[in-house]
C-alpha cells in the first residue's frame, strides 16, 4: 500500500484518519483500541475543569442517515482523565486531548495540567449553556483562548469550529491568528427531534447536535471555505463513513480527517478508509498533495 | 419516519404501549407490551419514560421486561399502567447463545429476568434446564414458578428465609457442574464475579450478562466501555463470556455517567 | 376528513401544507397544477428585478437523504411573471410571489408591481452573491426590507429565514419588528459535493444549498427556537417528507409546513401529508392548537 | 457514496469514459462509453462535460449517445476523446412504448438517434418497422445505414441534395398510414408538430419526444413544466403522447433558461 504518512498540524500520522472528539473517546482503552484498529491519531472525549454526569437521557436520536446528540460534555474531569490518556498513549498513535472550558483562563489550566501529544480546543459544542459553540461562534473568543492555550503548552494545538455561524472562515481565521497549529472543521449541527406520539423532544436535553451522512456536504463547504483563506492545515470531519467521503473532504482541501459517527459499524473504518485512499490514489496516479485541495485547483 | 437505518432498523424508536403489569414483588414489576419485539434473550431495550430518563432494560419475554425500582427512571415506571406508553429503541446488544444439552441459569435478584427468558428458548429447543437462584429474602423473590416450570430450581436467600441461607454460590455446590455443558450468568456483579471465580477454569462455558453505564446504546458515545481490551458493552454485549472478564476491571470498578471511576456494587 | 382549515399569517389556508418557493412554481401552469393536487397554497420560484438564466449545470445533486441545488435563482423578472401568477390564481389555492432583490428597494419594486395573494421576502437563498442568505444573514437588513416592502403592498407578508446562521431567532425577532405577518424557515443549508473522480466541484455554481430529509432536524430546531420567541405564526419548511415529518414541524411551532424536495415524489405528497395529519389528530383526539407547539408544552 | 436514493438509482452520478467517437458527420457524434446503462429508448442522461455544463442527451444505444454540436456544451464534447471521462446521470425519464406490430419512425436531424435505438428493439420484438428521415442536406444525413437494417427507409433532405427534396411532411405521403400501429417522433419541434397536426385524427397513436430547457431533471425545478396542464417533461416525458400535447405550448411557444417564453423553433 502507497504510504499515506505526513505531518498535519504538527503531529506526524501513519495515515490521515482520526477517530474524532467524543466517540469511543471515555477510557484510554477504547482510546488504545481505535489506535491499534489503524487510526492515525485518536481524540479523547473532552474533558474540563469539574466533572459532569452529562445531560439526561435520551441522548441520541439514531435516524436513517444520521445521528443527533446531546451527550453533555459528561467527562470525569481533567483531573481523573490523565490515566486514561496515559493508557491511550500506549497505543501506537498519538492522542489528542479534547478540552472544553468557559473561557482562556479555564482552558489554559485544563490544558497545562494535562500532558497530551497536541489538544483540540472545542469551541463547538452545540449544546452545552456558556460552552463550546456559544462562546467558539465569536472570532474574538476563539482568538483568546487559542492564545491563551498555546502560551501553556508546548505540543500542537488544533482549534475545532462550529459550523453554525454565517462564516466559518472568519473562526478559521481567528484561530490561526492565535497560533493554532490546524482547524478542525465541523463539529455538529444544532438539531432536534420530537417524538410524535408523544409530542415530547426525544433527547433529554431537548436538543442536540446532528452528525453523520446528513451533514457531509455542510462539512464539505466549511472545509472548502476554510482551506481557501488558511494556511494551517483543516483537518475535516462531518458524515465520512467511507474512502469514498475521505477523499471527497480532502479533494475539498482537507490534510486530514476524523470519523466519528461511522465507528457505529465497528473499529475497521480506519483501514477501510485509509486502503481506500491509497488505491484511489493508485488508480489515478495522483501524490497525497495532489489530492488535498484538488477541487479549488479544478475551478480556478 | 426516517429513523434507525444508521443503527439498523432496532435503533428506530417506537411508541410501546403497557398492555399489563404484573405486580412480581415490592420492588419488582413486570410491563408486558401489545406489540411484541424479536428479541434473543439477553438482548435489551433503551425503555425512554418520557420526561424523565431513558435507561436499558433486558427483555424478560418477547413482550416484556422485568423492572427493579431503583432509582428516578424505574419509580417512573411503576406510576404507569395498562394503556400508557413508552418510548423504546430495541432489541439491542448481542444476547446468548444456546451451547450443548444440559445448561444451568445462575441469576441473583432481577437478573433472572432475562434468564427466564432463555429457559423458554432452551426448552423449546429441548434443553434440560436448571435454575439457581438468589435473592435477599423470601419477600424479593421473583419469577420462581416461571423458573420452576423450566426445570429443577435451587433458590437461596441471604437470610435463609427462603430455600438455601446464603448466597447464590451456597447454592452452587448442589449442582454437579461436570454434567453442564454451559452456564448463563445475570445479576449483581459481585456474585457473578464470585461464581466466575468459582469455576475459572471453565470461564470459557460461562456467558454473563453484565451491566454498564449505558448512554447511546449504539456503540459510539464509549460510555460502557470495558477495561482492558475496550469492550463496548452496550453493542458487542451486554452478553460477554467470562474467560473475556477475568483479567479486567470486571468485578474490581465501573465506570459513572462522567466516566469517572467508581465501585461495582450493586 | 378532519378540517384542517385556517388562517395563517393572514391567508386562510384549506390545508397547512404548501408548495415551496422554487419548486415547480416556474410556471403558471405547475402552480395551479400544484393547487388541485392538493397544496394549501403554492409559492412561486423567486423573481427579481431583471431577468437571470441561473447557473449553469449541473445545478443539482441528488443524494440519498437530500438534494443539493444551485439553481441560481433564474427568473424571467417580475416583469414577465405577472402572466404566470394569473394563471396559478385560477387554480384553488392562494399563491404567494416569492420574490428577492438587492436591497429595501428592489424588493419593494418588485412587490409592488405584482399583484398576488401573499408575498414572500427570499432572505435566505444561499448561492446567488449579494442576495438571499448573503443580505438575509443581517437582522437589520431583515428588518428594514420587511417594512419596506410591508410599507408598499396591502397583503400578507412572509419573510423566509436563512439557517446559516448563530441564532436565527433574532432574525425572526428582527422580521416581526419589520411588520411580517409570517416567517418561514428554513431555506437550504450552504452545501457542497465534490466529484470524487474528477476532483471538480459537481454543481456549476461550485456550491449550493442542501434540502430533504438531511437537514429536517436542523429545520425542527430552527421552528422550536422561532416559536418560542415570535407572536407571529412560523411556517416550518425542510425536509419533510410524509405526514409524520409534518406533525413533527408541528409540534415544534410550525402553524403551516411547506413541502419542496419532496415533490420529486410526485404532486401526491399534499394530500398524503393532510390525510396524515388528520387521522393522527383522530387518533390522538387532538385539535390543531394542541398540535402546534405541543414539544415546547410538554417540557415546561 | 451516498448519491441517488431520493430519486432512484438512476439519479446517481457515474463516471462514464469514452470508448469510441464514431463521426456520423461534420456535426454530429456518436460517444459510446466503456460501461453500457439499462436505457430504454427515448430515456435520456444528464451529461455533464465537467466543467463546462450539465445537458440532457438521448441513448441512441444501451452505451451511446449521438450529439450535434451546437453550443458550448456540446462543442466542448467534440474536444473528447477515448478514455476521457464525463459525469452521468441516468437513465432518466419514460421512454418510448412499443405498441402494435407495424410501427413507423418518424425523425429529424440528431432526432434520429433514440429512434435508431427504439428500432433496434422493435426489431428483437419482431415488429415491422419503417423509418422516415429528414435532414437539411445530404452531408448533415446521419444513422441511414443503421435504420436502413431495420426495414424500409424514407430519406428526405430540404435541398433535394438526397433523397425525396423537402420536409419530412413530403415524405409522409409515401407512407400508409392505415397500415401503421403507432408513430415515433423525434426531432425540430415544428417537424413534430407538422406531423401531428397533419395526423390529428390518430394523435393517441403517436409518441413524441420532446425537448424543454432541463436543469434539474428530476421533476423538482420547473424548468421543464410544460402549459396547459404544467407537465413535467424531465420527469413525466421526455416521450409523451400526441394527443396532450395537442392544446398547449407545443410547437407554439418555449420557455428558455430564466423561464421566460420564447420561440419553439429548433
Ligand atoms: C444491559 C442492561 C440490562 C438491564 N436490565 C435490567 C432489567 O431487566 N431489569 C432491571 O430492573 N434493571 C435492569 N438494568 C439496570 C437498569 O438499567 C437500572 O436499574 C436503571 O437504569 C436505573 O435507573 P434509575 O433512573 O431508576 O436509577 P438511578 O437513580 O438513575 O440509578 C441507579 C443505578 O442504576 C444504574 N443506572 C442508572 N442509569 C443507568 C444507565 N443508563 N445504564 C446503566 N445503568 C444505569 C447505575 O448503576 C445507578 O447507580 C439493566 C442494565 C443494563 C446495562
Ligand atoms: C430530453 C432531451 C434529449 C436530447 N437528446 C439529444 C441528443 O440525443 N442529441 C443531441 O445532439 N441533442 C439532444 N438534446 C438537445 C441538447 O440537450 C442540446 O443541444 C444541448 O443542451 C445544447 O447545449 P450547448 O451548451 O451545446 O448549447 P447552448 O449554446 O447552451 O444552447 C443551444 C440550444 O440548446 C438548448 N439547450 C441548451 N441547454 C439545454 C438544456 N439544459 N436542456 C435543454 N435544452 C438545452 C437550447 O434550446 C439552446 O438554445 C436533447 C435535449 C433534451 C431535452
Ligand atoms: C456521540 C457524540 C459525542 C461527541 N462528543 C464530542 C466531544 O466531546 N467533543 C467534540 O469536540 N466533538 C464531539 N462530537 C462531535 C464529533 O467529534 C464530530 O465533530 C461530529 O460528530 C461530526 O463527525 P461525524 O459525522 O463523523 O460524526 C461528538 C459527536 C457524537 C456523535
Ligand atoms: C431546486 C430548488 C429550488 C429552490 N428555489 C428556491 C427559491 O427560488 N426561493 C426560495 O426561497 N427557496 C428556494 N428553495 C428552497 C426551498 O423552498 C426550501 O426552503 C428548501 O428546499 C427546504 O425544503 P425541502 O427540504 O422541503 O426542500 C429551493 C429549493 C430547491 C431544492
Ligand atoms: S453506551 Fe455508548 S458506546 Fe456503549
Ligand atoms: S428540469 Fe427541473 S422539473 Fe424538469
Amino acid at each position: 500500500m502507497r504510504s499515506l504518512s505526513g505531518n498535519v498540524g504538527g503531529l506526524d500520522l501513519q495515515i490521515p484518519v482520526i477517530l474524532a472528539a467524543g466517540i469511543l473517546g471515555t477510557t484510554g482503552a477504547s482510546l488504545r483500541r481505535a489506535a491499534l484498529a489503524g487510526a492515525g491519531a485518536v481524540v479523547t472525549k473532552s474533558v474540563g475543569l469539574l466533572p459532569r454526569d452529562g445531560h439526561p437521557g435520551p441522548t441520541v436520536v439514531v435516524l436513517e442517515d444520521g445521528l443527533i446528540n446531546a451527550m453533555g460534555l459528561p467527562n470525569p474531569s481533567f483531573r481523573g482523565f490523565q490515566e486514561e490518556i496515559d493508557v491511550g498513549r500506549t497505543g501506537p498513535a498519538p492522542v489528542v486531548a479534547s478540552i472544553f472550558g468557559s473561557g482562556s483562563e479555564e482552558f489554559a489550566e485544563v490544558a497545562r495540567s494535562l500532558k497530551a501529544d497536541a489538544f483540540e480546543l472545542n469551541l463547538s459544542c452545540p449544546h452545552a449553556e456558556g460552552l463550546g459553540a456559544e462562546i467558539g461562534c465569536q472570532p474574538d473568543n476563539v482568538e483568546q483562548i487559542t492564545r491563551a492555550v498555546k502560551r501553556s503548552v508546548d505540543v500542537p494545538v488544533w482549534v475545532k469550529l462550529t459550523p453554525n455561524v454565517s462564516d466559518i472562515r472568519a473562526l478559521g481565521l481567528a484561530a490561526q491568528e492565535g497560533g493554532a497549529d490546524a482547524v478542525v472543521a465541523i463539529n455538529t449541527l444544532r438539531a432536534m427531534a420530537i417524538d410524535i406520539q408523544s409530542g415530547y423532544p426525544i433527547l433529554g436535553n431537548s436538543f442536540g447536535g446532528l452528525s453523520g451522512p446528513a451533514i457531509k456536504p455542510v462539512a464539505v463547504k466549511a472545509v472548502y471555505d476554510l482551506s481557501g483563506v488558511l494556511e494551517i492545515p483543516v483537518i475535516g470531519v462531518g458524515g465520512i463513513s467511507d474512502w469514498q467521503d475521505a477523499v471527497e473532504m480532502m479533494m475539498a482541501g482537507a490534510s486530514a480527517v476524523q470519523v466519528g459517527t461511522a465507528l457505529m459499524g465497528g473499529y475497521g473504518v480506519f483501514q477501510e478508509i485509509a486502503r481506500g485512499i491509497a488505491s484511489h490514489l493508485d488508480r489515478k496516479g495522483w501524490t497525497m498533495e495532489e489530492l488535498v485541495g484538488l477541487a479549488r485547483r479544478r475551478v480556478a | 419516519m426516517r429513523e434507525g437505518a444508521i443503527g439498523g432498523t432496532a435503533a428506530r424508536a417506537t411508541d410501546g404501549v403497557i398492555k399489563e403489569v404484573i405486580v412480581e414483588s415490592d420492588a419488582v414489576r413486570t410491563f408486558c407490551f401489545q406489540e411484541p419485539h424479536s428479541p434473543w434473550p439477553g438482548q435489551y431495550m433503551m425503555v425512554w419514560v418520557r420526561g424523565v430518563d431513558e435507561i436499558p432494560m433486558s427483555f424478560s419475554g418477547p413482550d416484556r421486561m422485568t423492572v427493579h425500582a431503583v432509582g428516578e427512571a424505574t419509580r417512573a415506571l411503576f406510576d404507569l399502567q395498562a394503556g400508557d406508553a413508552l418510548g423504546l429503541r430495541g432489541p439491542l446488544g448481542n444476547g446468548f447463545s444456546l451451547v450443548g444439552e444440559k445448561i444451568l441459569l445462575v441469576g441473583g435478584g432481577v437478573g433472572v429476568a432475562p434468564l427466564a427468558f432463555l429457559g423458554d428458548e432452551a426448552r423449546k429447543a429441548g434443553m434440560e434446564v436448571t435454575s439457581l437462584i438468589g435473592f435477599r429474602t423470601a419477600s424479593d423473590v421473583v419469577l420462581k414458578s416461571r423458573l420452576e416450570g423450566l426445570g429443577e430450581l435451587i433458590l437461596t436467600t441471604d437470610d435463609g428465609s427462603a430455600g438455601v441461607k446464603g448466597f447464590v454460590s451456597a447454592g452452587l455446590a448442589k449442582v454437579d457442574l461436570e454434567e453442564v455443558d454451559q452456564i448463563y450468568l445475570c445479576g449483581p456483579e459481585l456474585m457473578m464475579w464470585d461464581v466466575i471465580n468459582r469455576c475459572r477454569s471453565r470461564a470459557d462455558r460461562i456467558q454473563a450478562c453484565i451491566n454498564r453505564y449505558f448512554k447511546c446504546a449504539v456503540g459510539v458515545c464509549g460510555s460502557c466501555c470495558l477495561d482492558p481490551e475496550g469492550i463496548r458493552v452496550c453493542a458487542e454485549g451486554p452478553v460477554i463470556t467470562a474467560e473475556r472478564l477475568l483479567e479486567g476491571e470486571f468485578g474490581r470498578y465501573r465506570r459513572g455517567p462522567s466516566g469517572s471511576i467508581g465501585s461495582c456494587q450493586g
